[in-house]
């Protein structure tokens, strides 16, 4: 079943616990402490949170149905995940070319520069049953739920 | 007294037996049956309740006395004497038996109240006047306990086996159409001759197995309405919840039996919009008065017995019916010894009472 | 039903995708004149155009070419014939015929034939060491030549996309590179002088030599191998490659003297078919809606033949999908500076305002192009996160009165974006996009 | 004049080890106790500046923040404690009146702590609330003292036919009751004392449960009307937004005449605390000090509120109970009694524990007495003048658990208020800076930064949790004495026994010292 | 081969449980194999703690905690028994050809309960199976509430067979008597309310159907598949043996299957 994440912007305390936790997931050693003390180049999140006075909200891939960055990859790393239907890019075929970035219209897709250039985006935590952010959200305003 | 303020437990034997016809019979039944069930008793109290006994003065209220002392009884006579005429008094007959060890002075009244006293209280019936006499009696005068106090019936109670109080009283001489028999297994009073079942009041007699964990909340309900309990007993409670209901509210046994032991919130939910109506107002009205914890029970007046079980089921009650005779009791064992054969036995629902009216009247 | 694709890059496979998604029986065939190509003993039968440049300059290797892996065929159950050209279209028989005279019968065809570089007119263009640069065989028959002889200078003629893509992987090879440009600057189609001269300061930096405002009239050689060419005033430049990239344009031969209609591209209606029915175009070769100019025209970029490809995909095959028009738009990076253009970067007429800041020390600059208080086109030079959300408001022509200022502002995100709009974006709670 | 530094009250302990300079804390806190030092990269704190709400050691990722009280000593002294020299040398600052939130903290007996409850042992088999009924099912609402039904229906008095209750039908009719599926309500608090989503979450929950909540004085906010069925609308001595439409949108009004943490005294919603919501709701102008005076200046005696109840009455068409909410004042039995005889159909009565957003301190640690005490000496006035069942005893203030609240049934209430611990089931970590509006956890505010940490779904989720897991506690507790319908034990003080009290207390509570026997 | 032993009668008239059990037990010492009791009435206890392969024919309505604790022995009633039969047993049988009262099969570990009437509440209440031990209650009429609570293991089938000739309340109006078996049945629903409730193993088969409500929360109704059928066919055959009742005919009705949701209905009740 293709899960979706939904960004609930009146929850969002801004907390950015999710920008921490994504960072740990997408970490060599996903040790929290490790994570952001001991480790280079430091990781980066793939979600990243928005503010403007009091309103923020949460951002990362949609995974579109009719996702442009699909269309956009020149090199065909960016692909569907059959099962999740999550869109991930295969991280091995990215050069780096940033077409994704161009047409991607949340700008949920950014430069990982460190080592060789790749589109780093979310990718749903592969292997969690549920995103990292969407578990740690202290308020619920990240929540996945099965596409409606 | 002490005794009086230790709330009543029991775990009991009960059966009652009732000729719908009015045909009276003799006790000797009775105490068969109930000396069948004597496992359920401890020799710490025994009891029966009678009604048909004294045709010759069925006008009268008859007080069954106990006294424990001498001045105890100057005391009630002179305070009887202030408010009513004495039609009869006499010694209750009783045979002396080597397994009664203590008796008090048993004594009865055949009674009716002075009209310049009744009248006094404008607002209550003569019925009113005499529980009011019966609980002045029993809470104001040390060593007096009023056993019963109706028409035609008596309570014939005392600290024993109830084969051998029943046999003490020499109820094989007497003859009653409802004849009720307890045998008691207390678990923390001594026992003591008024502690026994039943208990009566008026023409009510209640004998009770189980405990009632709502006993709290009955008593201050019926303290509501003017019920002094003063037993501490779980039989007085159900005693004076008949007589607020039926006596006084005029309600039906059944309505009455609705209330003691009211349909869950479940089963009332599933009932028809009508019938839903009247049984949310009985519990959200009358509360209170839901008898909560184990029991069974028999409470007879002098038209009706009726059995009736607490709404989970957590006390035995079986009946029987033989031609007219009605049997209700807590084992099938005790109906049977005494009706090898009846038409039919069965075991009442939770909640559901078991009514036997005299012919021709309606309880 | 039998589709035929002509055509096996971008718009051919996207309409692979398309049509067994509604149709998972019909028989697709596919042709190309690409050949098949092994690497290691293991065939490779497509692969991404744009990669050449940096196969050529070894920034892949060959076997990260392919587009979509070798079982993409064989799961859609594809019948793929390589090495093939079709030479002519038999309208009325409804029929393909492939050069050796094979004949395809077709129910649906889809031509994405591409585009085919723009050669021009160039003395000495069939020396050796010329070459254009827009296919596989390009970029290893370029490398060959390098190695065979010892290439250490070049001249590219057209200072474009491809042309500096080209000059890019040249100097990945050290090889001193020369671009001539007939504009006054490097990639003219889509930056504006501020971007252009960003990028020229870089190519400078790293040693290329750029001559604008120039082309090359002669290519001088001996043993018919370039050794250097002559630029229109005269100058003459040694080098013993010479990269010819002055643009492309659509590949049409096949449809020639055939009604299908046809202007610099195949003509298509808005289900991407031409005037003739069950004949669809898409891709480069094609002429479909451009969004902000309104009017039908080719835009050779790639994510636009993949959702043509894809819309002449699905309308073949039954599911009736409007193609909603696409524009100019690329992203490239140069010298190591990543660039984004997006629309209508150099507006010229009434109407338009425009939004920037520059930052010629770091290389940073950003554009932004409105039109009647909506985004129509955007450049970034260095700084281009996020460049996407500009690319939606322009595709969804989104009235930017509102936050205007906010624009070119560092913290510019989509919660600068009115509520409403932003809502459906971030909750994802109607799918309008 | 420079102000003297006065010891703080917490210490936060950050352990360098454990902090990744996330940040998290320094955007959380409304009362920048953290800061973030980009130079260094570190994150400092200033302990001054906290409260002691324990929002950052709760959000923490690394778990490496500790909220400490300050050991920090005054010389020990029994009557001079710490709290009583620093609330002198504020007032010698200020000249201000000391404020506080939440209820009564001072160490007087807590009675429900002196009570214990009965169990079956052998002669009455305890009930098992998991498989067996178990009812806690509770009406408020005037009751009649007697049902009336109509006699027999003829076909009853067929041979065999035995007549029920169903064969009759119904002439009493009842006066409108509030049907709860557990004997807990949600106690007043007022939209702008509590965010909109705080709020939310109680109605939300009242709902779900099957009880209801209280809109305090604060109106009635136009997204909770849909709640309306699960609402008790309160009426107070501001009467904010007090209309008919919102007298309509209740299932019950309440008139509140007092409060438990601050008999006596009126309240005070500061004018910057009034946005546009809180106007709307409330029906008074953006900006303006919402001011609600001490007592309801058309009552003046009891004559005057049996006036207002049958205003209410009327005006409703007497289609919904109207009940009065008082403080336990020394004199509370005789005037319950009196709100009884007025026509209340419930009487609310709020302990000297009960909770605020903001009281005088000195009020509200020195008025009034125990709910323990009131409700016992309440319920037993009723009982004595035969009037118990006119109308519903609510018992508030300081409920703080399941036993409380059986305890505070069987001593006589019909069901409790509470306030204090709905707000702790939201998040709320009792750090008594209500009234400053800077509620980390999102519920005392109305800074739109903060209502948003307050998810309402979370925020209902755990309220009715809670609320179910004490009902699951009452059940078992009722199941253990054998009872298996809450009306059982409602005023059921056998079941109680105290421990450790005075025979005055035990006389006032109508209970029996433990030990004794029935 | 097996002795041939001679029936043994007692006469329990007046005789107190003490007494009549004592001659019971002197008896199966002896090596008595069958037992005949005549006019028992009430006396209780019963075949307690009875083991070995006795078999007791019983005349007249035992009291109550029949064959409590027994352990092999098959009783056989002719007549009504009371309240707990079966309490705790841990094998043998009791065939009983009236009805029973309340908690038949308490906490019953394995043997067989076969009633041909009525049951009362909370028949086999904490039923459960151990190892081997499987025990099995059938009820011929039907059974009020709380069947199977706390159910953990073993087998509980409801025929209600004399439903439909009795479609009444418990109330006292006479009831023609129905062949067989001589007594009344107690009740027309076919099993009360809260059944099943906290029940956490075994199975139940009841002959008709059960509405939703009348369901413990922690159970579920299936039809019967083969397995079921096999299992159901196995014991009914027995019983409709003991009853000379037509096993076809019994069969001829669909049951349905009460199961538990889950072995741990509460796992998630606290809160740690």
């Amino acid at each position: 079943m293709v899960k979706r994440i939904y960004i609930r912007e009146e929850y969002c305390m801004g907390c950015r616990l999710c920008e921490v936790h994504c960072l740990v997931q997408h970490s060599k050693t996903k040790n929290i402490i490790k994570a952001y003390k001991g480790e280079y180049p430091k990781p980066i999140p793939r979600i990243i949170v928005e503010e403007k006075g009091y309103v923020s909200f949460a951002l990362q891939c949609r995974h579109c149905e009719d996702a442009p960055c699909l269309e956009a990859c020149i090199t065909g790393a960016m692909y569907r995940d059959k099962k999740t239907g999550a869109v991930l890019c295969d991280e091995d075929k990215c050069i780096g070319c940033w077409m994704c970035i161009m047409v991607c219209p949340f700008g949920v897709i950014s430069r990982n520069i460190e080592g060789k250039k790749i589109a780093s985006k979310c990718d749903l935590c592969v292997g969690e049953e549920v995103p990292v952010c969407v578990k740690n959200c202290p308020n619920e305003a990240i929540v996945c739920e099965e596409e409606k | 007294m002490d005794r009086f303020h230790e709330k009543d437990i029991s775990g009991c034997g009960i059966i009652g037996i009732m000729e719908q016809s009015g045909k009276r019979f003799s006790g000797r039944d009775i105490i068969t049956s109930i000396a069948s069930m004597r496992e359920r008793a401890n020799g710490l109290g025994g009891g029966f309740a009678a009604y048909g006994i004294y045709p010759e003065f069925k006008r009268d209220w008859c007080f069954h006395m106990m006294f424990e002392n001498k001045s105890a009884m100057v005391q009630t006579e002179e305070y009887i004497r202030d408010n009513y005429k004495i039609v009869k008094d006499e010694i209750i007959p009783t045979k002396e038996d080597k397994s009664i060890k203590y008796r008090p002075l048993l004594w009865r009244y055949f009674l009716q109240p002075k009209e310049e006293k009744k009248k006094l209280h404008y607002d209550i019936t003569e019925e009113d006047f005499v529980a009011k006499t019966v609980i002045e009696i029993n809470t104001r005068i040390s060593g007096a306990f009023v056993a019963s106090s109706g028409k035609n019936m008596g309570v014939f109670k005392g600290v024993g086996y109830p084969e051998d109080i029943g046999r003490f009283y020499r109820l094989e001489e007497y003859e009653a159409y409802i004849w009720t028999a307890h045998g008691r297994f207390p678990t923390n009073t001594v026992g003591w001759w008024g502690g026994a079942h039943p208990f009566g009041l008026l023409d009510w007699s209640v004998i009770h197995n189980g405990e009632i964990s709502s006993y709290g909340i009955n008593k201050r309900f019926l303290l509501n309405y003017g019920y002094v309990c003063a037993f501490f007993t779980d039989t007085e409670v159900i005693t004076y919840l008949f007589d607020l209901l039926v006596r006084k509210h005029k309600l039906s046994f059944e309505v009455a039996a609705d209330i003691l032991t009211a349909p869950f919130w479940d089963d009332i939910e599933r009932q028809s919009e009508e019938k839903r109506e009247i049984s949310q107002a009985l519990r959200i009205i009358y509360g209170s008065a839901l008898v909560n914890g184990p029991f069974s029970v028999i409470v007879a007046n002098t038209n009706t017995m009726v059995g009736l079980n607490d709404r989970i089921k957590l006390r035995p009650l079986v009946a029987a019916t033989s031609g007219n005779k009605l049997y209700i009791a807590s084992e099938e064992s005790a109906i049977r010894e005494v009706c090898p054969t009846p038409d039919e036995v069965w075991m009442p629902k939770a909640g559901e009472p078991v009514i036997g009216r005299l012919k021709g009247k309606n309880g | 039903m039998r589709y035929v694709l002509i055509g096996n890059s971008a718009g051919g496979i996207a309409a692979i995708e398309a049509i067994r998604e509604c149709d998972k029986k019909g028989e697709i065939t596919v042709i190309s004149d690409e050949p098949r190509i092994f690497v290691r003993g293991k065939p490779h039968i497509n692969y991404s155009r744009p990669l050449i440049s940096y196969l050529l300059g070894e920034k892949v290797t060959l076997d990260k070419m392919p587009y979509r892996g070798e079982d993409f065929y064989k799961d859609n159950r594809v019948e793929l014939i390589l090495n093939r050209k079709a030479t002519k279209l038999n309208l009325k028989k409804k029929e393909v015929v492939l050069a050796g005279d094979r004949k395809l019968p077709f129910d649906k065809l889809l031509i994405a034939a591409g585009g085919m570089p723009v050669i021009p007119e160039i003395k000495g263009l069939n020396s050796g060491g010329v070459f254009t640069f827009t296919r596989l065989a390009d970029a290893r028959n370029i490398k060959n030549y390098i190695r065979t002889n010892k290439v250490k200078e070049a001249v590219v003629v057209g200072g474009g996309l491809i042309g500096l893509k080209a000059t890019e992987a040249l100097m990945e090879l050290k090889i001193k590179v020369v671009i001539v440009e007939l504009a006054d600057r490097v990639l003219s189609a889509t930056f504006d002088k501020k971007a252009s001269s960003i990028i020229e300061n870089a190519l400078g930096r790293k040693g290329c030599e750029l001559i604008t405002n120039n082309t090359v009239v002669e290519i001088k050689g001996k043993n018919k191998r370039a050794e250097g060419v002559i630029l229109k005033d005269g100058k003459k430049i040694s080098a013993s490659l010479v990269i010819v990239a002055v643009g492309v344009r659509p590949n049409i031969e096949l449809v020639k003297n055939t009604p299908i209609k046809t202007n610099k591209g195949i003509l298509v209606d808005a289900f991407l078919q031409t005037n003739i029915k069950d004949i669809y175009a898409a891709g480069d070769c094609c002429e479909a809606e451009d969004l902000l100019l309104e009017m039908k025209r080719p835009i050779a970029i790639w994510p636009a033949a993949v959702r043509q490809g894809k819309i002449a995909g699905f309308n073949m095959a039954g599911a009736r999908k409007e193609y909603p028009g696409s524009f100019a738009m690329n992203s490239v990076e140069l010298c190591g500076i990543p660039t984004i253009s997006v629309g209508e970067t150099y507006p010229e007429g009434k109407g338009y305002q425009v939004l920037e800041c520059f930052d010629q020390k770091n290389s940073v600059y950003k554009k932004i192009v409105l039109k009647n208080n909506k985004v129509v086109g955007a450049i970034f030079v260095s700084d281009i996160e996020r460049a996407g959300i500009y690319t939606g408001l322009i595709k969804d022509k989104v009235d930017a009165a509102s936050f205007k200022e906010h624009l070119l502002k560092e913290d510019f995100g989509l919660i600068s974006l009115p509520k409403e709009y932003r809502k459906h974006l971030v909750a994802g709670e109607v799918a309008v996009i | 004049m420079a102000k003297r530094p006065t010891p703080t009250e917490f210490i936060i302990e950050r352990d360098e080890g454990k902090c990744i300079a996330c940040q998290v804390c320094v955007r959380m806190c409304s009362n920048d106790a953290h800061s973030y030092d980009p130079e260094t990269d570190t994150v400092t704190s200033d302990s001054t500046k906290c409260v002691g709400c324990h929002f950052c050691e709760t959000i923490c990722p690394t778990g490496a923040i500790i909220i400490k009280r300050n050991p920090s000593e005054f010389k020990l002294n029994a009557n001079w404690s710490a709290q009583v020299i620093r609330n002198i040398t504020k007032q010698a600052e200020t000249s201000g009146v000391l404020l506080t939130g939440m209820g009564c903290d001072k160490p007087y007996p807590v009675y429900w702590d002196h009570i214990v409850l009965n169990a079956s042992q052998v002669t009455n088999p305890s009930i098992d609330p998991l498989r067996e009924p178990m009812e806690l099912r509770t009406y408020i609402g005037r009751k009649p003292d007697r049902i009336e039904l109509t006699a027999h229906s003829p076909q009853s008095t067929e041979k065999n036919k035995i007549p029920s209750a169903m064969d009759y039908r119904l002439l009493t009719k009842l006066s409108p009751q509030l049907k709860l599926e557990t004997p807990i309500l949600f106690s007043a608090m007022s939209y702008g004392s509590i965010s909109l989503n705080a709020c939310i979450s109680l109605a939300r929950a009242a709902k779900e449960i099957g009880t209801f909540y209280n809109t305090g004085e604060g109106g009635l906010h136009k997204d909770l009307y849909e709640y309306g069925a699960h609402t008790i609308v309160q009426v107070a001595s501001g009467r904010f937004g007090v209309h008919r439409e919102y007298l309509e949108a209740g299932a019950a009004i309440e008139i509140k005449i007092g409060q438990g943490a601050k008999p006596g005294i009126g309240g005070h919603l500061p004018g910057e605390k009034v946005s546009e919501e809180i106007s709307q709701t409330r029906m008074i102008p953006v900006g303006t000090d919402a001011l609600s005076p001490a007592p309801h200046h058309d009552i003046y005696s009891i004559e005057d509120l049996k006036q207002l109840i049958f205003a209410l009455k009327e005006a409703t068409r007497y289609s919904k109970p109207v009940g009065v909410k008082i403080s336990a004042v020394h004199n509370v039995a005789p005037i319950a009694s009196g709100i009884v005889r007025a026509g209340a159909d419930f009487v609310a009565i709020d302990g000297l524990r009960g909770g605020t957003g903001a009281a005088p301190t000195v009020i509200r640690d020195n008025v009034g007495i125990p709910i323990e005490l009131a409700i016992a000496a309440v319920d037993n006035r009723l009982r004595e003048e035969g009037i118990r069942n006119q109308a519903s005893l609510i018992a508030a203030g300081g409920i703080r658990s399941s036993s409380d609240v059986i305890k505070a049934i069987a001593l006589g209430a019909d069901a409790v208020y509470i306030g204090t611990a709905a707000l702790v089931a939201m998040g709320c970590n009792l750090c008594q800076r209500c009234y400053t509006g800077k509620c980390n956890w999102g519920i005392a505010t109305q800074d739109p930064y903060l209502t948003k940490r307050l998810n309402p779904d979370i925020g209902t989720r755990r309220l009715v949790n809670l609320l179910r897991a004490w009902s699951l506690e009452i059940k078992e507790m009722l199941g253990g004495m054998g009872i298996n319908a809450i009306e059982s034990l409602r005023g059921n003080r056998e079941q109680l026994r105290g421990v450790g009290l005075s025979d005055t207390d035990l006389k006032l509570l109508g209970i029996k010292p433990a030990g004794e026997a029935w | 081969m097996k002795k041939e032993s001679k029936v043994f009668r007692i006469n329990a008239r007046g005789l107190y449980y003490k007494e009549l059990n004592e001659k019971v037990h002197q008896a199966v010492n002896s090596g008595t194999e069958e037992l005949v009791l005549d006019n028992v009435n009430g006396q209780r206890y019963i075949g307690d703690g009875l083991a070995g392969d006795v078999k007791i024919t019983i005349n007249g309505v035992p009291g109550n905690d029949l064959a409590v604790f027994m352990d092999g022995p098959t009783i056989v009633v002719n007549s009504n028994a009371q309240d707990g039969i079966g309490n705790t047993m841990n094998a043998g049988k009791i065939v009983v050809h009236g009805d029973v009262g309340d908690i038949a099969g308490h906490s019953m570990r394995g043997g067989k309960i076969y009633i041909r009437g009525s049951a009362g509440y909370r028949t086999g209440i904490h039923m459960k199976s151990y190892k081997d031990l499987y025990p099995v209650i059938i009820i011929g009429g039907t059974v009020r509430d709380f069947l199977g609570e706390y159910m953990a293991g073993g087998l509980i089938v409801v025929l209600g067979l004399n439903r439909e000739r009795s479609q009444r309340s418990t109330v006292h109006s006479p009831q023609k008597k129905i062949k067989g078996y001589g007594l009344p049945t107690m009740d027309y629903r076919l099993v009360g309310n809260y059944c099943g409730t906290g029940m956490h193993g075994g199975t139940m088969y009841i002959r008709g159907d059960i509405e939703d409500y009348q369901l413990g929360k922690e159970v579920k109704k299936f039809r019967l598949n083969d397995e079921d059928d096999k299992m159901l066919g196995k014991y009914l055959k027995e019983y409709c043996a003991c009853f000379s009742l037509d096993f076809k005919e019994v069969m001829d009705t669909d049951f349905v299957k009460l199961i538990p949701h889950t072995h741990r209905p509460y796992g998630r009740l606290y809160a740690y």
